[in-house]
């Protein structure tokens, strides 16, 4: 890569000057504070300088797609639980899309709607920690993060209440969703939505002015827009690389053509770690938004339409994605005229994403390194699946 | 205590200077080894005023004074040097440093 | 009394850790002994009512010099220094015996029968006069010690840089 | 141009307004006190966490009711081996993603609730160690046989043995499902109720159509219930 | 030696051991439930005296942690690593408490039964100033020596960081305190906190306002508080220096980090905050100490306050900040304070007003300036949207 070859030399005089500086290898991981999870990175320092990185994952690896392989359709839709644990509810969202595309099933409006709103919320508790993560790796004390947890944990509640689980949701099911919300849900739902952009004030007031976390992210793991493209990178970081792409407008999937909503994105100058969290930043207002729209909007009906628990699909191929809070997410299944798909591929927004973290990391400082890890926004049960 | 001890002591932390200075062969050593002697002479400087007729002259620590200030800048350059020697010849082993010596 | 438990104990601290700097193979360690050495000094220099000189020593001799030698140590030794090779120079034996003969030539006096030695004057020094003198008869020589640092740190820096190609950014660590 | 420093301040001033605000308001002081004290008994359920006195746990009523734990069975009466509503159709143990479920099916038939002569499990184990609470088992079964448990309690000093629910274990009344989750239990009553009714009422025109028909029709469903049902048969 | 003696410096030395090490375990507390109520959460509020688990009615909000942790420490297994240089592994615990305990005897702390005894009360010393900054000092070696004993590479990139930043802000706190020398005319502790009687504490001149912050901000370098904490960044390299230590050196450590905080702070009250002076000091003289303490815990909750909102820079911010934005404005205010001083001395009313908002206005143009200087396009971004 570009900024690969524009170290090197650097890196070689560093040597001709005589100091036999020898390089400091560090294997950052896996069991690091800020690697989020099994990750480890070999780094390789001149001084404090990273000069090498090597990310090395696999560490969680739990055969998901081989496993998903071997049973029925159903059943694996409790494991893509576990693929991003943060947003199990979008995953389970894509397997559904995937799956209903290849049965043809049709889904009732109210769970259209339910849907809708689980992925938003998913999205807020996504973007708040990540954002609390991503400070944390800033080296702040927990305080971001442990607001944002305070949040998190009432949206948490809710999808509790409506699915049984706090994060391991396994709510969706083809043709719409495995129960309907009790009573009383949508009021709880409509009251955390109105006292959520109370919190973002605060939460930008205490962030998104400091002159600290200006000066450290801005200019850091800078993502040109052109890599960003030809590297695969979707999402948020995308975005922030100055793209305008979000599967739910080009799409339009499910019924996100009937709600105004913006996609903020930046001019594409720097595409730094400071514009992937405020890109991150504003994603959650626009959020907030859809969400009041799909609250107001939401009528009465069935969540499960007339449809098989257990089916056996004529052989196709499909390919269901929806914009998760991390990027693209994909399923993408071969049918075989079994009960048991014969290809089953995730496309993983947070591994594609990884893809560019050497690109991103060197000439920075080893402490840029963690903190370019951390706007990434990985979970590591994706990466590896 | 009398101003003999502190002479006796100095000379003493002097010669082990010294015979640092002239055992080691490296250059770092060397270097430990001449801020040694150098202290050791302020010690006496500081002995001789605080023995001397005249102490509110203040000549002991005024002199002391400047020859730590000098001896600091000392460090400094003979670090650099050793540095510089290094960097040249991938070694602070002062025997090896003989490109000088006719062969 | 105090006094001379005081002094004594100094004493062998700091020969003991002159001793140390400069025999020990591992430089780090003997950076370390090197700076008990200075540290006892400075407790020298307290007992002889020198307070400000030992505030000095510690400020510059500890403080600066030491982590200059660590610096330098870790620059360019391999620390350890178990590598084997000889420690000492090849003179070494001569060497020994010129520092023994400075030895006995500077104790000769001691040896030789002196005057006894003047009872020290009770004195009270304070920083301030330390001060006046300073700017009063030597102001020339605080001068010319600045410009003799200043070109020291220059000559440091140019020294330790020796020739470098120009990169683009100069990493200073 | 701003105060130099002012982001700093603002973010400092938002820090001791949490500070202070902790103190005041209970919507930034969200932390329960769950801890367990040597006089408490041990909890048996979720919501059962011994409270502070004055302090009010979050509303835990819905969280129950919907909270999935490990599987149960159902029974409808007093006697459970009598009043099992598995049928041993294997269904669950095909379906369960960790493949947690071990079924062996009886040999011989033994009337049910219903009066039915049916089959029923002679050993039905699930290793709630490798149990992920999907409950995908509860959502393919067929006769609303398995349902989810609430009770989390399940520490034990032997890992293998003690993890491993035995059928007797399982057993649970159609009452004791009442009590945990009431709205689903009501809902899944109601349901079952509706489908009885629809069925006998189809069965009745049935009768009434043709008395012929009744008698292949008894015939099929003797089969349905009996071998393992098919897949693409088994919709809901 | 006479017994009289040992018996003075007993009694001098012996509360100082004694009262800080105490002050210690009540700071750790503080700090913990005070960081937890800036995040929300409760904190310690279990363990009571005497260590009661379920207390609820005993727990006396959580006093009783400290003693637990302290025997948690205590007890613990001392891991060595295998490749460590197990004496300096050993030492350097010791050798950053004792610089940190020794410097508390230059602090103008009077206590009532040392008041016999003021030949021994090292603060008294001419030099105590300067002597505080030089053992200060020696910190550093302390955390070199731990950073390249336990022979990990985050060990030793925090010892290289912990040196260089303290080298670093050294500069900017000594050139701070000059100031106050300055006005003073003496590097003495107890004189430099006399002079400060009758609020004329320096910290409410413009010059030593400016002293302060700066002060301040080193001091927080100094002693590796948030946010200059990089030699212990747990985000970036573990626990820095102190990755391959346990149990009772890391207590150490701890002890030696907090005394050390006692200490920057009890030499930022005696420089800029009256050091002893208060309401009520002239009629009870032994409330010069619980103000003494009382403003070392103000500045210690200025800390923990810090340390809740505040990420920490990256290791090129820090040094930068430290030379070009600290430095130049501390040699400043060193010239200012010195101009300033001496117009003032001769002007009363209107003009010292005048005298004194410029002096304001210049120091912080020039802060502004150097800001503007050292991060120029640092600043808020626009985004775009698609509709």
């Amino acid at each position: 890569m570009s900024s690969a070859t524009a170290i090197a030399p650097n890196y070689e005089l560093i040597q001709q000057d005589g100091l036999e500086t020898s390089l400091l290898e560090v294997s950052m991981g896996p069991h690091h504070p800020s690697t989020h999870g099994v990750f480890r990175m070999d780094v390789k320092l001149d001084g404090e300088t990273v000069v090498d990185l090597q990310p090395v994952f696999g560490y969680l690896h739990r055969n998901h797609e081989k496993l998903a392989e071997n049973m029925s359709y159903l059943a694996s839709m409790p494991f893509t639980d576990r693929l991003d644990y943060f947003n199990s509810m979008t995953n389970n969202w894509a397997y559904a899309l995937a799956a209903e595309k290849l049965v043809e099933i049709e889904v009732p409006e109210r769970a259209e709607y339910l849907r809708v709103i689980m992925a938003e919320l998913t999205r807020l508790v996504n973007h708040v920690s990540l954002v609390g993560f991503f400070i944390n790796d800033l080296g702040a004390l927990g305080t971001p993060l442990l607001y944002a947890f305070r949040e998190r944990e009432k949206i948490l509640d809710l999808f509790e209440q409506a699915s049984g689980a706090r994060m391991m949701c396994n709510y969706f099911r083809f043709g719409g969703l495995r129960n309907d919300v009790p009573e009383g849900w949508l009021d709880r739902a409509r009251d955390v939505v109105d006292r959520f952009p109370d919190f973002l004030d605060e939460y930008e007031k205490l962030l998104c002015e400091n002159e600290i976390i200006l000066s450290r992210t801005q200019g850091v793991g800078n993502l040109s827009r052109e890599l960003a493209i030809s590297a695969g990178i979707t999402g948020p970081m995308l975005r922030a690389s100055g793209v305008n792409y979000d599967i739910r407008k080009v799409d339009k999937y499910s019924i996100y053509d009937r709600f105004l909503f913006r996609v903020p994105y930046s001019d594409g100058n720097v595409g730094d770690c400071y514009d992937r969290f405020m890109v991150r930043m504003l994603e959650m207002r626009e959020s907030i938004g859809i969400l009041k729209q799909a609250l107001g909007g939401i009528g009465d009906g069935p969540v499960l339409g007339n449809a098989p628990k257990v089916f056996k699909p004529k052989p196709a191929e499909v390919y269901g994605r929806v914009e998760a809070p991390k990027g693209e997410l994909g399923f993408y299944l071969i049918a075989d005229g079994t009960p048991k798909p014969y290809r089953y591929r995730v496309r993983p927004p947070s591994l594609i994403n990884l893809t560019v973290l050497r690109d991103m990391c060197l000439g920075q400082k080893v402490a840029d390194a963690v903190i370019i890890l951390g706007s990434i926004d990985i979970v590591l049960g994706e990466v590896d699946r | 205590m009398t101003l003999h001890h502190y002479l006796i002591l100095a000379a003493v932390l002097f010669c082990v200077g010294l015979m640092g200075a002239f055992t080691r062969r490296n250059a770092i050593v060397v270097l430990f080894s001449v801020e040694i002697m150098l202290n050791a002479a302020n010690l006496n400087f500081i002995a001789f005023w605080r023995y001397s007729e005249n102490p509110a002259l203040l000549h002991g620590p005024l002199f002391t004074l400047f020859a730590i200030a000098v001896a600091a800048a000392e460090v400094a350059v003979g670090l650099a040097l050793v540095i510089a020697v290094y960097r040249h010849f991938k070694t602070v082993d002062l025997e090896s440093m003989d490109t000088l010596r006719e062969e | 009394m105090s006094e001379q438990i005081a002094f004594w104990m100094l004493s062998a601290i700091a020969v003991l850790g002159a001793l140390v700097a400069v025999r020990k193979r591992n430089l780090i360690h003997g950076v370390f002994a090197l700076m008990i050495f200075f540290a006892a000094l400075s407790g020298l220099f307290l007992l002889l009512l020198a307070e400000f000189i030992a505030a000095v020593q510690i400020l510059v001799y500890i403080g600066a010099v030491g982590i200059l030698l660590l610096f330098a140590i870790m620059l360019t030794e391999r620390v350890t220094g178990d590598d084997g090779r000889r420690m000492t120079s090849r003179g070494w034996f001569w060497g020994l015996v010129v520092a023994a003969a400075v030895f006995v030539i500077l104790l000769l006096p001691a040896i030789q029968e002196l005057p006894p030695p003047e009872a020290a004057q009770a004195i009270d020094p304070s920083v301030k006069e330390l001060g006046h003198k300073l700017m009063n008869p030597y102001v020339v020589t605080l001068e010319v010690l600045a410009l003799l640092l200043t070109a020291a740190l220059i000559g440091a820096v140019t020294a330790a840089q020796g020739v470098r190609i120009p990169k683009e950014e100069d990493s200073s660590e | 141009m701003s105060l130099l420093g002012g982001g700093i301040f603002k973010g400092m001033a938002v820090t001791l307004r949490n500070f202070v605000g902790s103190y005041f308001y209970k919507d930034r002081l969200t932390t329960n006190d769950y801890s367990w004290r040597p006089s408490d008994k041990l909890p048996q359920r979720a919501g059962e966490y011994p409270k502070e006195e004055g302090e009010q746990l979050r509303d835990t009523t819905t969280v129950t009711n919907y909270s999935r734990n490990f599987p149960m069975l159902l029974h409808d009466g007093s006697e459970p081996m009598d009043t099992i509503r598995c049928v041993a159709c294997q269904i669950c143990e095909r379906e369960c993603p960790p493949q947690c479920i071990y079924i062996e099916k009886s040999t011989e038939k033994k009337e049910n609730a219903g009066g039915k002569p049916q089959f029923f499990p002679a050993t039905f184990d699930i290793d709630v160690s490798v149990c992920m609470s999907c409950q995908i088992c509860v959502e393919v079964c067929p006769f609303d046989a398995i349902v989810m448990n609430s009770q989390f309690e399940l520490s034990t000093p032997d890992r293998f043995g003690g993890l491993l629910l035995r059928r007797d274990d399982l057993l649970k009344s159609n009452g004791y499902y009442h009590k945990i989750h009431p709205e689903e239990a009501t809902a899944r009553d109601k349901r079952i109720a509706e489908e009885k009714a629809a069925k006998e009422a189809k069965k009745k025109a049935a009768a009434e159509a043709a008395k012929k028909m009744a008698e292949e029709k008894a015939k099929a469903e003797a089969e349905a219930n009996e071998g393992t049902p098919d897949m693409e048969e088994n919709t809901e | 030696m006479s017994l009289d003696l040992i018996r003075d410096i007993l009694i001098a030395t012996v509360p100082l051991l004694v009262i800080f090490p105490t002050l210690f375990a009540f700071t750790t507390w503080l700090e913990r439930k005070a960081l937890a109520r800036i995040q929300n959460r409760v904190g310690p509020n279990k363990v009571g005296v005497p260590l009661t688990r379920y207390g609820g009615r005993f727990s006396l909000f959580g006093l009783g942690q400290p003693l637990a942790d302290g025997i948690k420490m205590l007890f613990k297994e001392n891991i060595v690593p295998r490749d460590a240089d197990r004496l300096f592994h050993l030492l350097a615990p010791i050798l950053a408490l004792i610089p940190a305990m020794l410097v508390l005897c230059f602090l103008p702390l009077e206590f009532p039964w040392t008041e016999s005894l003021l030949p021994v009360q090292a603060f008294l010393l001419d030099g105590a100033v300067i002597f505080f900054f030089a053992i200060t000092g020696l910190n550093t070696l302390a955390i070199f020596m731990a950073g390249w004993a336990s022979r990990n590479k985050y060990s030793l990139l925090g010892g290289m960081r912990a040196i260089a930043q303290m080298i670093s802000y050294e500069i900017p706190l000594v050139l701070s305190a000059v100031v106050v020398v300055m006005m003073v005319g003496s590097l003495n502790a107890a004189e430099i906190a006399n002079a400060q009687a009758d609020w004329n504490w320096f910290v409410f001149t413009p010059w030593g306002l400016a002293a302060f912050v700066i002060f301040f901000i080193a001091s927080l370098a100094e002693i590796n508080r948030s946010p200059f904490d990089l030699p212990e960044a747990e985000s970036e390299i573990i626990a820095g220096y102190f990755t391959e230590y346990s149990g009772f050196k890391f207590a150490l450590f701890f002890l030696g980090e907090y005394i050390a905080m006692f200490a920057i702070s009890g030499l930022a009250v005696t420089l800029f905050l009256g050091g002893g002076a208060g309401p009520g000091v002239a009629a009870l003289p032994w409330l010069s100490t619980v103000w003494f303490i009382a403003k070392i815990f103000a500045l210690i909750a200025v800390m923990i306050w810090l340390r809740g909102t505040l990420p920490r820079l990256r290791v090129d911010q820090l040094m930068g900040f430290a030379w070009k934005f600290l430095l130049p404005l501390s040699i400043l205010n060193i010239i200012v304070a010195g101009f300033a001083w001496h117009a003032q001395q001769q002007a009363s009313g209107i003009l010292k007003a005048i005298i004194w908002v410029a002096c304001l206005l210049i120091l912080y143009a020039t802060a502004k300036g150097l800001d503007q200087l050292n991060r120029p396009n640092v600043r808020p971004r626009e985004y775009k949207y698609a509709e």
